[in-house]
């Protein structure tokens, strides 16, 4: 066993070695998505959007020569722990960023950061990593999950809106949402209603929201559920009657299955196509003339990822081997955000703001419209539990 | 709650039912006469909800599109038997069950090859968008009528030719005794292509009228069959009535069961415990259903005639 | 005469509208070979399935050695000294017959949660089971797989594994059925050797081979035991020749 | 004949056994929790071919035991117990117990009927495993530290732990070898070829095919055990039908009613899976016609094509 032991700390020593014998080479990347099954709709965008910012940073990000490497999680938390060890012990990457799934980062970014690499997450933002579980070593270019259900909250609450129902899918994060909502939205609500996840027919929920006759109805429903539960809302003869006010639900993913049915819909968001900035309106058109779809925020935030890498490389003059300055560097959010200027908190999530938007009809299309801010330079509730100092 | 209400859970129980009685039939009728477990079923529910989508896109008519996809389904259905399936009747039900998950893997990329992985749009037809009103007070989506009604027709449908056409007795006695019916000189690959196109075109009537409602999506299939697993089983697998009486129970029992498990349980254990006890109970109602039924009649509660 | 050993009364099995045994009802003594005849369909592979506890009878009831065994399964009822061949002949056909007649040993040497040590090189498994298949003439074929082996010589393993048990009651469904007719004189030679050492209930339809096995016959016809006798009576019965006897000389 | 297996079999051993020291060698320390990965599944799939092959019992609910012993150390180590001692021996313990109840409800049926209540209970442990918010629901939850074996053995080592792997792999199919060939082995695989005859001959069959089930789950057990430590996270999704499935295929794969079979399955499924993975997004267009294919055309398997027509 002693041998075995002193074999391993060679082969790791040998290894770090060899990492900084290669300063002065390509940075490899490796971007961890779900590509295949339902899911890997999301992952599409995600990958088009990393391509679209190595078009713009002219393939070379922070100056150096760049690769990135491509894996799918297949939406499973061993699979992704999987990919990421692959990604760092074979192709021995520099930073590795993406990550859709709460539970699939809660097992990625501890082995990346505990193999002392720089993760940068692109969606997932659960509150474990806000909070006690922070890294030096982790950052997010999105949001903490509670975040937007928190804006929505208070939307509401301002709107002095009351009698609302509640529905959210029976697992972790739609408890998460419906807590974050509860933060800030204080008026009464009739109902809570937890479905089945994955559930494809709500006409059940939906006859029994009608028998409770709420004021306002607030959803979370992520992916094919929430396509499945707007149209039934529809065709129920709902939307005109009571108004429905989602999170994560009406976005760029699924607005094309849902179409009219998400007309007059409210959502809350840090970012959508139509924000007025520089930095989002040519990523918006450059991605719609080289994909020929109109992007997501799951786009726009993978986008910002690898701008923030390359922020952070050219900080440190594309010394790879110099983690201290490249953390400093990207602290220091310094780069075009799709978003406008941000800065981050002390847990390295953003401190961004939030808007209010509302699906309206389009010059062809069904489109998300931003309606007002609703919060400005918000910080998520976990920051606090956050040992880290700087 | 009023009576009303439970009236109108009861429709959509009902609704729901005949969606699954869809797909359980062709799955039933394709177990009782070739022996076949045929997990791609949800498949062929998948690749009929696309082929109607697709068919609306090209055409713009409802009607045109509903025809499309039942024959294209069928079509599909009967080559994936005779490419894949044929060879794995006198197999036992291992690799019939290894077989059809390969082919699941496969439908579900090839769907996403062509359509891509985004889901499609798909909406009711304008004619069908509106309610009725049953009774004062009661008014039930259309289009849900019409699925239900639909449904129904089908059941009867198929009882007729079961019980009384030619075909129909052929599918009986194959399903009793499959070298009876070779020696009376049909062309038994032939009845059974025949049977699992229809099987397919069963399947795929449930996806097209699914779509509207549902998400058509590589994929969309899965969940579905594991639901009508469910009800065959229930019923007693290779039996018509079973699975029709298997669809219906499970349809109510889950509808129910989320509509009615969670007010029950607040008044018992309390709001809060009520939460996260009743959606958890709810999901898992059909699965508890299905393990008391096997408990009692591990046959189902209409086994068929072979035993 | 002293009680029998196997005493059946109103035994009674429906499937659906059919009734397979309609209150059957059969004596057999210590040692004696009853013989169960009658046209097919009859109710006689029935009858045989719920004397061994492979089917519940819907009425009746089954004595053997002055117990009741009607509830018990069918392994309980080996375990009391019942067994049985199949009509159609039901071996391990991946095992080698010697496998096939020490599993019958197995199943009554005590219990089989036993994870380490290689049956095939248990002694008191072997070494009974070799001695079975000499009996029945298969001692050179004891290493090939069962499923290799002649019709005629499985039917033979069945015999073994019957008689591997130990049994004091055999119910043997046809035992020649299918074979040439060397092989069924074989089998008859076996069947004879084995006649008054235990206890038999033979379904056959060969009727060379039940008048030189029976020490009585019984004649079944729609589920009903019209008659039973001796060999010569039964032979003589005009009713048994108009039921059945007649069918077969036509047949 | 058997000399290509023996062969295979050598070198197979003889390969695994010197992963490390390759990997160490070439300085790609990756496919040391590749491999590692790989024979914690076959461990799960020996455990599915016990039943599966041997026992003809189709269960299609085999990862309700991977969740289940994945839950038995992640729920202690959630309360602050890291020692494998206590998760260890709950997780083989718990998963027996859990197969035990399914085993006494599902063999009373046969055929279809056992493939789809295994399969319902499966699904049950699931949608429980999502339910429970305290131990993580859908998200799961975090495992702070491998289990801890005192000093005895560090599981943090990576080199340690593929060993520690390796042995329970080899043990099982040492305890495998002797079990099947045992008299309970006999029983189980009569059981499979003929049920009726061996109810005849006087084997009161139902207590052997639950032993056989409830030992298949309690390695199975073993198996999520080790999958949470390697994993250091733990979701419900462990139980999701279609892990039975994929799970099912390894066996199948490689060859079931055999001892090898299985860990091949495991072996090829999953490097399969990680080199289409790589290749193409669309990977399972090729792997769906592949198993079909396997079906059709290598019923015995892998492990059968080695021995060549025999």
């Amino acid at each position: 066993m002693r041998t075995l032991r002193g074999a391993a700390v060679l082969a790791l020593v040998a290894a770090l070695m060899a990492v900084q014998a290669r300063a002065a080479e390509p940075v490899k990347i490796g971007f961890i998505t779900t590509l295949s099954g339902p899911a890997g709709v999301i992952g599409k965008h995600m990958k088009d959007s990393v391509e679209l910012a190595l078009d713009h940073l002219g393939r070379k990000v922070g100056g150096l020569d760049t690769e990135v490497i491509y894996r799918d999680d297949q939406r499973k938390a061993d699979v992704g722990k999987q990919v990421a060890d692959e990604l760092l012990k074979k192709d021995r990457v520099n930073f590795v960023a993406g990550i859709i799934w709460s539970n699939v980062m809660l097992a990625v970014a501890p082995t990346v950061t505990g193999a002392g690499t720089l993760m940068v997450g692109t969606n997932a933002g659960p509150h474990e990593l806000a909070g006690k579980m922070c890294n030096e070593l982790y950052f997010t270019t999105s949001w903490q999950n509670d975040q937007t259900p928190e804006a929505m909250g208070k939307h509401m609450q301002d709107q002095k809106i009351t009698d609302v129902y509640v529905m959210a899918p029976n697992y972790a994060a739609g408890k998460d949402m419906v807590n974050g909502f509860k933060r800030y939205f204080k008026g009464k609500l009739v109902d809570e209603v937890y479905t089945k996840l994955g559930q494809q027919d709500y006409q059940a929920e939906i006859t029994a929201l009608r028998a409770a006759n709420p004021k306002a109805v607030f959803v979370f429903y992520p992916g094919d559920m929430g396509i499945q539960f707007l149209k039934q809302y529809a065709q129920a003869g709902l939307r005109d009657q009571i108004p429905l006010f989602s999170v994560y639900t009406v976005d760029e993913t699924t607005l094309p299955a849902v179409g009219d049915a998400a007309l007059g819909n409210f959502e809350a968001r840090y970012w959508s196509p139509d924000l007025k900035n520089e930095a989002s309106q040519k990523y918006v058109a450059d991605f719609k003339k080289k994909f020929g779809y109109t992007p997501s925020y799951y786009g726009a935030q993978s986008y910002d990822g690898i701008l923030l890498i390359d922020s952070a490389i050219r900080a440190v003059k594309g010394d790879l081997g110099n983690k201290k300055g490249m953390v400093a560097a990207m602290r220091k959010a310094d780069f075009k955000s799709t978003r406008g200027k941000f800065t981050y908190n002390v847990n390295h999530h953003p401190i961004e703001n939030f808007y209010l938007l509302k699906a309206v009809k389009g010059a062809s299309e069904v489109e998300m419209q931003i309606q007002k801010t609703v919060f400005e330079n918000h910080k998520d509730a976990y920051y606090q539990d956050c040992p880290m100092k700087w | 709650m009023s009576w009303l209400l439970v009236l109108e859970q009861c429709l959509n129980g009902l609704q729901f039912g005949v969606m699954l009685f869809l797909m359980a039939a062709g799955l039933t009728l394709v177990f009782g006469i070739m022996n076949l477990v045929n997990l791609a079923h949800g498949s062929l529910y998948m690749v009929g909800a696309y082929f109607a989508t697709a068919a609306f896109g090209w055409t713009g008519s409802f009607v045109l599109s509903v025809v499309f996809s039942l024959l294209a389904t069928l079509a599909v259905g009967m080559v994936v038997e005779v490419v894949a399936l044929r060879t794995l009747y006198e197999r036992d039900h291992l690799d019939q069950v290894l077989a059809t998950f390969g082919l699941i893997l496969f439908f579900n990329e090839a769907v996403a090859m062509v359509w891509g992985r985004t889901a499609l749009f798909t909406t009711v037809p304008k004619a069908l968008s509106g309610h009725l009103q049953l009774l004062p007070g009661l008014r039930y989506p259309a289009y849900r009528a019409v699925i239900i009604l639909v449904g129904l027709a089908v059941a009867l449908l198929l009882y007729v030719v079961v019980s009384r056409t030619r075909l129909g007795m052929l599918i009986r006695a194959g399903a009793s005794n499959r070298t009876m019916v070779a020696a009376l000189g049909v062309n038994v690959r032939l009845l059974y292509t025949i049977v699992f196109g229809v099987g397919a075109a069963l399947a795929g009537l449930g996806g097209l009228m699914a779509g509207p409602i549902y998400t058509v999506q590589p994929g969309m299939g899965d969940d579905i069959l594991i639901q009508v697993l469910v009800v065959i089983v229930i019923g007693g697998i290779g039996s018509i009535r079973g699975a029709l009486v298997g669809a219906v129970v499970v349809g109510m029992v889950d509808t129910l069961g989320r509509a009615f498990l969670k007010p029950m349980l607040s008044t018992t254990i309390g709001p809060a415990a009520a939460n996260d006890a009743g959606p958890a109970l709810a999901s898992m109602l059909i699965y508890i259903l299905m393990a008391a039924v096997l408990s009692f009649r591990p046959q189902g509660l209409f086994p068929a005639a072979r035993g | 005469m002293a009680e029998p050993l196997l005493s059946v009364r109103g035994l009674r099995k429906r499937f659906g509208g059919l009734v397979a045994t309609d209150g059957v009802d059969l004596d057999v003594a210590e040692g004696e070979t009853l013989a169960v005849i009658g046209p097919n369909g009859a109710g006689k592979t029935t009858l045989i399935a719920q004397l061994s506890g492979d089917l519940a009878p819907d009425a009746g009831t089954i004595r053997f050695a002055g117990e009741d065994v009607t509830a018990l399964p069918a392994p309980e009822r080996s375990g009391r000294g019942f067994a049985r061949s199949f009509q159609v002949t039901s071996i391990f056909r991946e095992f080698s017959a010697l496998d096939n007649v020490a599993l019958a040993v197995q199943a009554h040497a005590g219990h089989s949660f036993r994870f380490w040590r290689r049956a095939r090189e248990e002694r008191a498994l072997r070494e009974p089971a070799r001695a079975v298949l000499a009996q029945v003439g298969l001692a050179a074929r004891a290493d090939v797989e069962a499923g290799a082996l002649a019709h005629g010589e499985q039917r033979q393993l069945e015999i073994a594994m019957a008689l591997a048990t130990r049994p004091r009651l055999l119910l043997l469904d046809e035992p020649v059925a299918g074979m040439g007719i060397d092989e069924s004189q074989r089998m008859v030679a076996l069947l004879r050797t084995l006649r008054g050492r235990h206890t038999i209930v033979l379904v056959e339809h060969d009727m060379d081979v039940v008048f030189a096995l029976a020490d009585r016959i019984s004649v079944m016809v729609y589920g009903r035991v019209i008659a039973t006798g001796a060999p010569e009576a039964i032979r003589g019965n005009a009713e048994v020749r108009r039921a059945y006897l007649g069918e077969e000389v036509r047949a | 004949m058997r000399t290509p297996r023996t062969l295979a079999l050598a070198v197979g051993f003889v390969a695994l056994a010197l992963v490390p020291v390759v990997a160490a060698a070439l300085n790609q320390p990756f496919y040391l929790d590749l491999v590692r990965r790989i024979m914690i599944f076959a461990i799960a799939a020996v455990s599915l071919d016990l039943i599966l092959g041997f026992g003809g019992m189709v269960s299609f609910g085999h990862a309700a035991y991977l969740g289940v012993g994945a839950y038995a150390v992640a729920i202690p180590a959630f309360y602050g117990v890291h020692s494998g001692f206590v998760q260890w021996p709950l997780a083989v313990g718990l998963s027996a117990l859990v197969a035990l109840v399914i085993g006494t409800l599902s063999l009373r049926t046969s055929g279809v009927y056992f493939i789809m209540i295994t399969l319902a209970f499966a699904q049950m442990l699931y949608y429980l495993g999502i339910s429970i918010n305290a131990w993580g629901a859908d998200d799961g939850m975090r495992l702070a530290r491998r289990s801890q074996f005192g000093g005895a053995v560090d599981l943090g080592n990576p080199y340690v732990f593929y060993y520690v792997v390796f042995g329970l792999l080899v043990l099982l199919l040492w305890l495998g070898h002797r079990l099947i060939h045992a008299r309970f082995g006999m029983v189980i695989r009569a059981a499979r070829s003929n049920e009726p005859r061996l109810r005849a001959v006087g084997f009161a069959t139902f207590r052997y095919k639950l032993a056989a089930f409830v030992l298949a789950g309690a390695a199975c057990g073993l198996a999520g055990a080790l999958l949470t430590n390697q994993t250091e996270y733990l979701t419900p999704s462990y139980m999701h039908w279609t892990r039975s499935g994929d799970i099912m295929v390894m066996v199948i794969l490689g060859g079931m009613g055999t001892l090898f079979g299985p860990v091949l399955g495991a072996i090829v499924f999953l490097l399969l899976e990680d080199v289409l993975a790589a290749w193409t997004v669309h990977w399972q267009v090729v792997l769906g016609p592949l198993l079909v294919l396997i079906v059709l055309y290598a019923r015995r398997g892998l492990w059968g094509l080695l021995a060549g027509r025999g």
